[in-house]
């Protein structure tokens, strides 16, 4: 219920909303918890196992029960503390059906017994094949906690970097100080913290800045710290996670407190921030105690009672039983008596707690049941000696403070145990470049987290080289004054984690069973592993087992909190990636015409080719691949090679860079001559292959395939940096330059006659000739070179020409009876020559093994040579390159078939080797392929049996040469 | 006679512009880069400055609108909308006209825009004006130069333009949605 | 993780490319013996603490850099271009 | 103490007080006839197997931490059969027939799930190249099914197939493949050796391995020294180190490889799915947690965690694929240390010393080796012979060129893996 003249809410602005159907109205500055409470809802979800009742335990991001799904964003597992409240929300409960109040699986509640840790481990094995079929699939079922929506993700998300001197990770009492000190000092201050409203515990307290209340006080150093330019705000941003070298990822809830967001704003935004140093003030969470049904609805922690209180001016219950083991805990008493909340009880586990106030008060007392099936009803506590009977509705419990050490752990530092505050603190220089201050370090007093933001700031400024001072003001000093209270004894189950339904007896069940190791207890029993990830639970839960097994808790160890600081979507970290987002896309300069001839384009490294152009009435792709073939092998074709890497080498060590680099000589080609060139990896395979042509003494250009491009320019650059920097050569990438057509077929003199200023003849311009030339008054180049084994060039212009070039390349073509070939037509024509592509060259052939092993040069050294000698790479049993034809009644074949002699079972011992390319060659009239057989330069004539155990099909081949077409090569010099 | 016709990488992709932000197309005259050979860097260095335009440091890029020579990598200068002679035998120079798309960002919250897409502070007071870097824009290689106090040129490969001019319009639109 | 790079500064670790240890820059003579080269194509120290190892500003200005780090903390100590470290 | 449904009863009804440990803590003898170095997977279930299937019982499993500390309780728990070179198909293969029975040889219910792998390829070459891998699992006997685009989106209607970068052209569907509760494969392992007599020993970190005259006689421990006929090498993330002490260098480079988990949810991605261009792969767990991953962060590291490049790179892939999982928020995030070879495939092999022996180079295909390795090695240990299964994982294939694996086709590059 709401409480009077309480509370940082706008009621003015009241913001209806629905939960699980059901209409309320909560105000502008709720979160949908703070709403819900002052609408007297206490029943928000269901456990993990037990499908037990649950109520609202925290007013942070660390809440394990009150995980809901937003519907009208399709969200689940929002955190309902953490969700503001907008006009129009609309949320559901999560894990529970046929309703949260009747849940039918609470069933499992009963069973508790038989469910007991690990207990899955040591059933449902039997009958075996039921796993898959029954088991799993009930448990599926019953796990989890919201749905996904199965449609795409709608929403937009945004990454993005930022820089600072320092960044300050949390805006209460420290934070902002910090914050004031190195801003007022000029440092480039990033202040990011997880809330909308800055202050952290001030906005939920009653202590005073010097003449100000906590709240006024932190709003005032929230204006001071925007109007100053160097100082960038982040509200609603959490740190996520700490990486290496000052870098930090923080999530940033952009859109999700706006009922109607604008179009193009993104719901959230991944930052990576990159900080010279940083400062962690994310302050400190309070503990639930482990006491006897302690997971009823109403059951909350302390220090949200307070929030509710303070911030939202909400009474979580009508009747408020506080109890702790601390000081601070007494604080919640006041406040609520303060606002004429009625105060049920106060108790103290502690025997000598002072306790002054218009309240009942038991110390030395403890909480040992309560009841209420739905929700807190009455709770037994045991006072000197006597059981007695509490009525309340809500008990605000304390079990101490933890500091918020987490990303001080995300690089593997382990807190350390301080024994005065009973918790841990954490390492010093956790993580490089990051200081802590203020309750993240144990310092709980709101004068103490003040004087330490303010110190903190000084030594990393001093740090920095920044000038600084620092202004504190006073404020309340309390010293913390705490007693160990982790698990109360009693009859019934006492829970630690509450999301998961870990309890005390699960932790000495694992001890028992020698799960003694914390991070064997955590796996065993699920403790920490729901998703507060242990914030609530794990240091009960370490000092239950530090007591079973007898040791001390420093000496049980910790298990290591990992990023993220709390969960972050992964649409926000992999923003932009939707759709096509997730690589460049490049495009030729032909793209235009080919899709205005609707060629299907299809992707080769990130470029788009076309796979054919399809003619009136062509109803498949192969009449489209065999007419292009055919109009290469006696016409002519156009086909943009544009994507194939070009490198120009330039420099008086070309020469002999090249030798080095490829296997055979290109300091002997001729100025004006093009070469085909193979290169090596340096553990002896085949890298790529490709021409390279000689446009001067000292320079080249050296072209290569289209996938490795990138590869092979990365590695000219090791060769020459790191192996030959004495090598005077430079190489650019021209590959963008030029828009670069293979003409081909008998006719494609004709067509490039009938565009060069100058014609060239076959004398002029012979096989592997290259040189400049001018193409429609431009200059350009020309290579006469052929993939297709046909009489062929390939003619290169600047690339703003490309498309122009093209549609005229296209049009001299087809008046002679040709036209532009795709993909598709590209490898029928390299197939039936034999021509190796990638589908070969894929990283486990030698030069050995292509049939290519004449061109390692024996003069030289080249990279790849010597381990290219390695036994194993020459050996004559190795898969050597073949051609295949069906020589029976099937008469296809299929990439990636396996060979074996025919009448062997086709298994595994028998395969000599597989099918890597094929091809309908129209040409032949037959279905062609390229493949690795055994030995298989010694057999051709031999049969061999291809088999597709995929498709089911079998074809008895001819093992071949692998050049099927034109052997002599006479048609290229044609 | 036939004749080519050129056509410019952001050929009807550009200019827009969102919010204070426009996003235009720069074209050069020429781009030209030019490696200098070992033990040559200086010998350059003087044919540049005998021709007027000093050689840039690296990370700065010197010249004017339309005439710049940018730093573009180890051992490498990007002559932009300038030719310079006598550097035979001295430099590699490599005609790199149609080898790069330019576009111009302009207008207040650039920086903010750059901020989402580029992983490089580009805060006024680090990267100034004439400063230069070769990192990248998203998943891309990229140029980029602050040409003035909210104005950025960003170079991408050509066959790139079309994701480029994308991935900045998403973002424009974003930034515009915030402010 | 950010990596200074000796002719950029300090870039976002995303820019570069890594190879593997620096080892690579020692390339045994061609008739080395099998021996030297199963050290420099295969064999690894791989420390668990300080090493060298080869990474490419490929993203950036194409330098290939020598960097000395710690492989269990990432803290880098120092880098260097290739090209000098190779002389 | 025998595990079954009416053992869980029987103790619920009294109260759960009658659980037994699942392992002793015995203190270490002075000797041993075999001792293995590493208590993760592959090292308890080499010693369920020497005694088990040789009948060594007198072993000692030294773990400097806790029992399957390592990787393989830090994976992203794939259990699959889908190599295609000689030496890896047919190890694995018996890897997943040992998967199949292995929940009934342990008495351990380690949650094998066959749920099914689909492999996506997104061009013809790679559908090609994924024909020649089903082929050669078909001819090893294992199962594999190509689906074109149409079979895929009936299996995994939640895909992007209309709009994501690298258009699904099909998939390879490997029925057998699935998933394992990875702790519980340690614990069963643990727990059956323990039976059997081998003293599992945690705490106890070996400082050093003492050989003499090339024969191996023992280890030196910060719980002592301890002597031992033989000594096995199976620490993966800290090959190099321990070998170090017997003077090996390994064609090894260790590398970190992050893993991510999300918030629970109903069940969603029924399968595991497999990414062909962005090194992305996701199933989710029983509790309804998104496991998935991707590929190395490319650095050589021990540090167990990662950074947010590859982070960002896991979650775009996951994003052009299946935008249907951009709410779903990621939990925890985790990293591993794996030992990569030159050519991705492991090694399983004598050493030059007397008596010592290795098992190491998993990369990061390891969890799902885990009873092939445990069984290979023990076979190894007590034979001296390399079992059938994994004849090829010779220490010298590098140097020689005999019998390189490389199923990537990357190269002697060990982090392209």
């Amino acid at each position: 219920m709401r409480v009077k003249d309480k509370g940082l809410i706008n009621r003015a602005v009241p913001l209806r909303f629905t939960f699980d159907g059901r209409h309320y109205e909560g105000f502008q500055g709720d979160t949908l918890a703070s709403a819900l409470l002052a609408n007297d809802v206490r029943l928000v979800g269901r456990s993990f196992k037990y499908h037990r009742p649950r109520g609202i335990l925290t007013a942070g991001s660390e809440e394990p029960n009150a995980l809901m799904t937003i519907t009208d964003r399709a969200e689940p597992n929002v955190r309902a503390t953490v969700q503001e409240l907008y006009q129009g929300l609309s949320a559901k409960s999560q894990n529970n059906w046929p309703s949260l109040a009747r849940d039918a699986l609470s069933v499992n509640d009963l069973m508790a017994p038989f469910l007991s840790a690990g207990f899955y481990y040591k059933t449902f094995m039997w009958p075996r094949a039921f796993w898959e079929r029954v088991y799993e699939p009930l448990i599926r079922r019953a796990a989890g906690l919201g749905a996904l929506d199965k449609t795409h993700n709608p929403d937009l998300y945004e990454k993005a970097y930022a820089f600072c001197d320092v960044l300050i990770i949390g805006a209460g009492p420290a934070g902002l100080m910090a914050a004031l000190t190195a801003g007022r000092a000029g440092a480039r201050v990033i202040l990011a913290d997880e809330d909308s409203l800055m202050g952290g515990r001030l906005n939920s307290e009653t202590y005073q800045i010097g003449d100000h209340t906590g709240q006024d006080w932190a709003a005032a150093a929230v204006s001071e710290l925007t109007a100053m330019d160097n100082v960038r705000l982040m509200p609603r941003t959490t740190v996520t996670g700490a990486y290496d070298q000052g870098t930090y990822g923080a999530l940033e809830r952009v859109a999700h407190h706006i009922a109607k967001p604008a179009d193009d704003l993104p719901l959230e935004c991944f930052w990576r921030i990159v900080a010279k140093r940083a400062i962690l003030c994310a302050g400190s969470l309070e503990r639930p105690i482990a006491f006897p049904m302690n997971d009823r609805p109403g059951i909350m922690t302390a220090s949200a009672v307070r929030s509710y209180l303070n911030r939202y001016g909400v009474a979580p219950g009508k009747s408020i039983a506080i109890y702790g083991n601390n000081d601070n805990a007494h604080q919640t008493a006041h406040d609520l008596a303060a606002a004429g909340v009625k105060v049920a009880a106060v108790i103290d586990s502690r025997a000598d707690a002072q306790v002054q106030g218009d309240f009942p008060v038991y110390t030395g007392a403890e909480v040992i049941n309560t009841t209420g099936r739905l929700g807190l009803e009455e709770i037994l506590v045991r006072h000197n000696g006597e059981n007695l009977m509490v009525n309340a509705d809500c008990l605000a419990m304390s079990g101490g403070w933890n500091p918020t050490v987490h990303l001080t752990c995300h690089m593997n530092g382990r807190p350390v145990w301080r024994e005065g505050i009973l918790a841990f603190v954490p390492a010093d220089d956790a993580i490089p470049g990051l200081s802590v201050a203020g309750a993240a370090r144990g310092i709980f007093s709101t004068r103490g987290c003040l004087q330490d933001g303010a110190k903190v700031a000084l030594q990393v400024l001093d740090d920095l080289g920044i000038k600084a001072r620092a202004d504190v003001p006073e404020a309340e000093e309390t010293p913390y004054q705490i007693s160990p209270l982790w698990a109360v004894q009693g009859k019934g189950r006492a829970w630690l984690d509450f999301q998961n339904d870990v309890t005390v007896k699960d932790v000495k069940q694992a001890a028992a069973e020698n799960f003694r190791s914390v991070e064997h207890m955590k796996r065993y029993t699920t403790q920490g592993m729901a998703t507060d990830q242990g914030k609530n639970s794990n240091v009960g839960a370490l000092a239950v087992l530090a007591d079973v097994t007898g040791r001390a808790i420093p000496e049980t160890g910790t298990t290591t909190f990992r990023p993220p600081f709390s969960p972050v979507s992964i649409a926000a970290l992999g923003a932009g990636a939707q759709g096509k987002g997730f690589a460049p896309e490049r495009f030729t300069t032909s793209h235009l015409p080919s899709i205005q001839r609707a060629a299907p384009m299809i992707e080769a490294g990130l470029w788009y080719r076309p796979s054919y152009f399809p003619m009136p009435g062509e109803q498949t792709w192969r009449e489209s691949c065999d007419r292009e073939v055919n109009m290469v092998r006696t016409k002519v074709g156009i086909c943009d090679v544009s994507t194939l890497g070009k490198i120009d080498i330039q420099g008086p060590g070309a020469a002999e860079f090249l030798d080095f680099v490829y296997t055979n000589t290109f300091s002997t080609l001729k100025v004006g001559r093009v070469r085909y060139g193979l290169m090596l990896r340096e553990d002896g395979y085949v890298m790529d292959d490709g021409t390279t042509a000689r446009l001067g003494d000292h320079h080249y250009v050296m072209t290569t395939t289209t996938a490795a491009a990138g590869q092979v320019m990365r590695h000219l650059e090791f060769v020459h940096q790191c192996l030959k920097p004495k090598l005077n050569v430079r190489f650019i990438s021209v590959t963008e330059q030029w828009a670069q057509f293979a003409v081909a077929g008998p006719r494609a003199r004709d067509v490039l006659n009938a565009l060069l200023d100058d014609p060239i003849d076959n004398d002029s311009f012979p096989f592997m000739a290259c040189g400049q030339v001018k193409v429609a008054g431009t200059p350009g180049r020309l290579f006469r070179i052929s993939f297709s084994g046909e009489h062929a060039y390939e003619v290169a212009v600047p690339a703003r020409y490309g498309e122009s070039l093209f549609r005229l390349l296209c049009a001299q073509a087809e008046a002679m009876g040709g036209g532009p070939y795709g993909m598709e037509a590209l490898n029928v024509l390299r197939t039936e020559k034999g021509f190796v592509t990638h589908s070969e060259i894929h990283g486990r052939t030698t030069a050995f093994d292509i049939g290519a092993e004449r061109m390692v040069s024996a003069k030289k050294d080249c990279i790849g040579k010597t381990m290219a000698a390695r036994p194993g790479l020459i050996d004559d049993h190795r898969e050597q390159l073949v051609g295949l034809k069906p020589a029976g009644a099937v008469k296809q074949l299929i990439a990636g078939g396996h060979l074996f002699a025919p009448g062997a079972e086709a298994v595994r011992v028998n395969s000599q080797g597989y099918v890597t390319s094929v091809g309908y060659s129209p040409t032949l009239d037959c279905y062609l392929g390229l493949g690795f057989l055994k030995n298989g330069r010694a057999r051709h004539g031999e049969r061999v049996k291809m088999v597709d155990h995929l498709k089911g099909v079998e074809t008895l081949c001819e093992v071949c040469d692998p050049v099927f077409f034109d052997p002599e090569g006479g048609r290229l010099r044609g | 006679m036939v004749k080519l016709v050129a056509k410019a990488p952001c050929e009807g992709l550009l200019p827009f512009s969102y919010g204070t932000v426009s996003l235009s197309e720069v074209t050069y005259d020429s781009l030209t880069s030019v490696a200098p050979f070992v033990g040559k860097s200086k010998a350059v260095a003087d044919v540049f400055k005998a021709a007027g335009t000093p050689m840039p440091a690296v990370g700065r890029a010197t010249g004017k609108d339309g005439q710049r020579a940018i730093w573009f990598g180890r051992g490498q200068v990007l002559l932009a909308g300038l030719t310079i002679e006598g550097l035979e035998g001295l430099a590699a120079a490599t005609d790199q006209s149609d080898a790069w798309a330019v576009v111009r960002l302009e207008g207040e919250n650039a920086d903010a825009i750059l901020a989402r897409l580029i992983p490089l502070d580009l805060d006024k007071g680090v990267f100034k004006r004439g400063h230069t870097a070769r990192t990248q824009v998203q998943h891309m290689m990229a140029s980029i130069t602050r040409t003035g106090v909210q104005t950025f040129e960003i170079i991408v490969m050509r066959s790139m333009a079309r994701t480029l001019v994308h991935e900045l319009e998403v973002v424009m639109k974003a930034v515009a949605a915030r402010h | 993780m950010r990596i200074t790079c000796p002719i950029c500064g300090e870039r976002d670790r995303r820019e570069f490319y890594y190879q593997g240890a620096a080892v690579a820059l020692d390339r045994p003579a061609p008739d080395a013996g099998p021996q030297a080269w199963d050290d420099y194509v295969h064999l690894r120290d791989n420390p668990a603490g300080r090493t060298c190892d080869l990474w490419f500003h490929e993203m950036g200005c194409g330098a290939w850099i020598v960097v000395e780090r710690d492989t269990v903390t990432h803290e880098v100590y120092s880098t260097e271009l290739a090209e000098k470290a190779a002389r | 103490m025998r595990y079954s449904a009416l053992r869980v009863i029987k103790e619920g009804l009294t109260g759960n007080r009658g659980w037994q440990p699942v392992w002793r803590d015995p203190e270490p003898k002075a000797e041993y006839d075999i001792i293995i170095i590493g208590g993760g997977g592959h090292g308890l279930a080499t010693a369920y197997y020497l005694a088990k299937e040789h009948g060594v019982t007198n072993v000692a499993v030294l773990e400097k931490g806790y029992l399957g500390g390592g990787n393989v309780g830090r994976n992203t728990t794939l259990v699959r059969a889908n190599y295609f070179l000689p030496g890896n198909s047919e190890f694995y293969s018996h890897s997943l027939k040992l998967w199949e029975g292995m929940e009934h040889d342990l008495n351990y219910n380690a949650m094998h799930s066959q749920r099914g792998l689909i492999n996506l390829f997104h061009s013809d070459a790679q559908r090609d190249a994924f024909v020649r891998r089903g082929n050669a699992m078909i001819n090893q006997g294992d199962d594999a099914i190509l689906l074109d685009r149409d079979g895929v989106r009936k299996m995994v209607p939640y895909l992007d197939f209309d709009n994501t970068r690298f258009p699904i052209y099909g998939g390879l569907y490997h029925p057998r493949g699935g998933t394992a509760r990875h702790d519980a494969v340690a614990w069963g392992y643990a727990r059956g050796a323990d039976q059997r007599g081998v003293d599992l020993i945690q705490q106890c970190e070996v400082t050093g391995i003492d050989i003499e005259g090339g024969v191996v006689k023992g280890v030196q421990t910060t719980r002592g020294a301890i002597r031992a006929k033989k000594v096995g090498i199976v620490v993966a993330g800290r090959s190099g180190q321990v070998a170090a002490m017997a003077g090996m260098r390994l064609p090894i480079e260790s590398h970190v490889l992050q893993a991510f988990v999300t918030e629970g949810l109903k069940p969603c991605i029924d399968h595991v799915v497999s990414f062909g261009m962005g090194h992305f792969y996701i199933s989710q767990s029983d509790k309804g947690g998104l496991v998935f991953g991707g590929d190395l962060d490319f650095y050589a590291s021990y540090a167990a965690r990662g950074n947010l490049p590859m982070v960002e790179h896991v979650m775009e892939a996951g994003m052009t694929l299946m935008p249907m999982i951009g709410k779903a928020r990621v939990l925890r995030s985790w990293g591993g240390i794996m030992d990569m070879t030159p050519d991705g495939s492991p090694i399983i092999d004598k050493t030059d010393t007397e008596g010592l022996f290795i098992d190491c180079g998993w990369c990061y295909g390891g969890f799902k080796a885990v009873p092939a390795s445990g069984f290979a090695f023990a076979h190894l240990m007590a034979t001296g012979r390399p079992h059938d299964t994994a004849e090829k994982f010779r220490l010298d294939r590098f140097r020689t060129g005999v019998s390189i694996m490389d199923e990537e086709g990357t190269g002697a590059q060990h982090n392209l893996h």
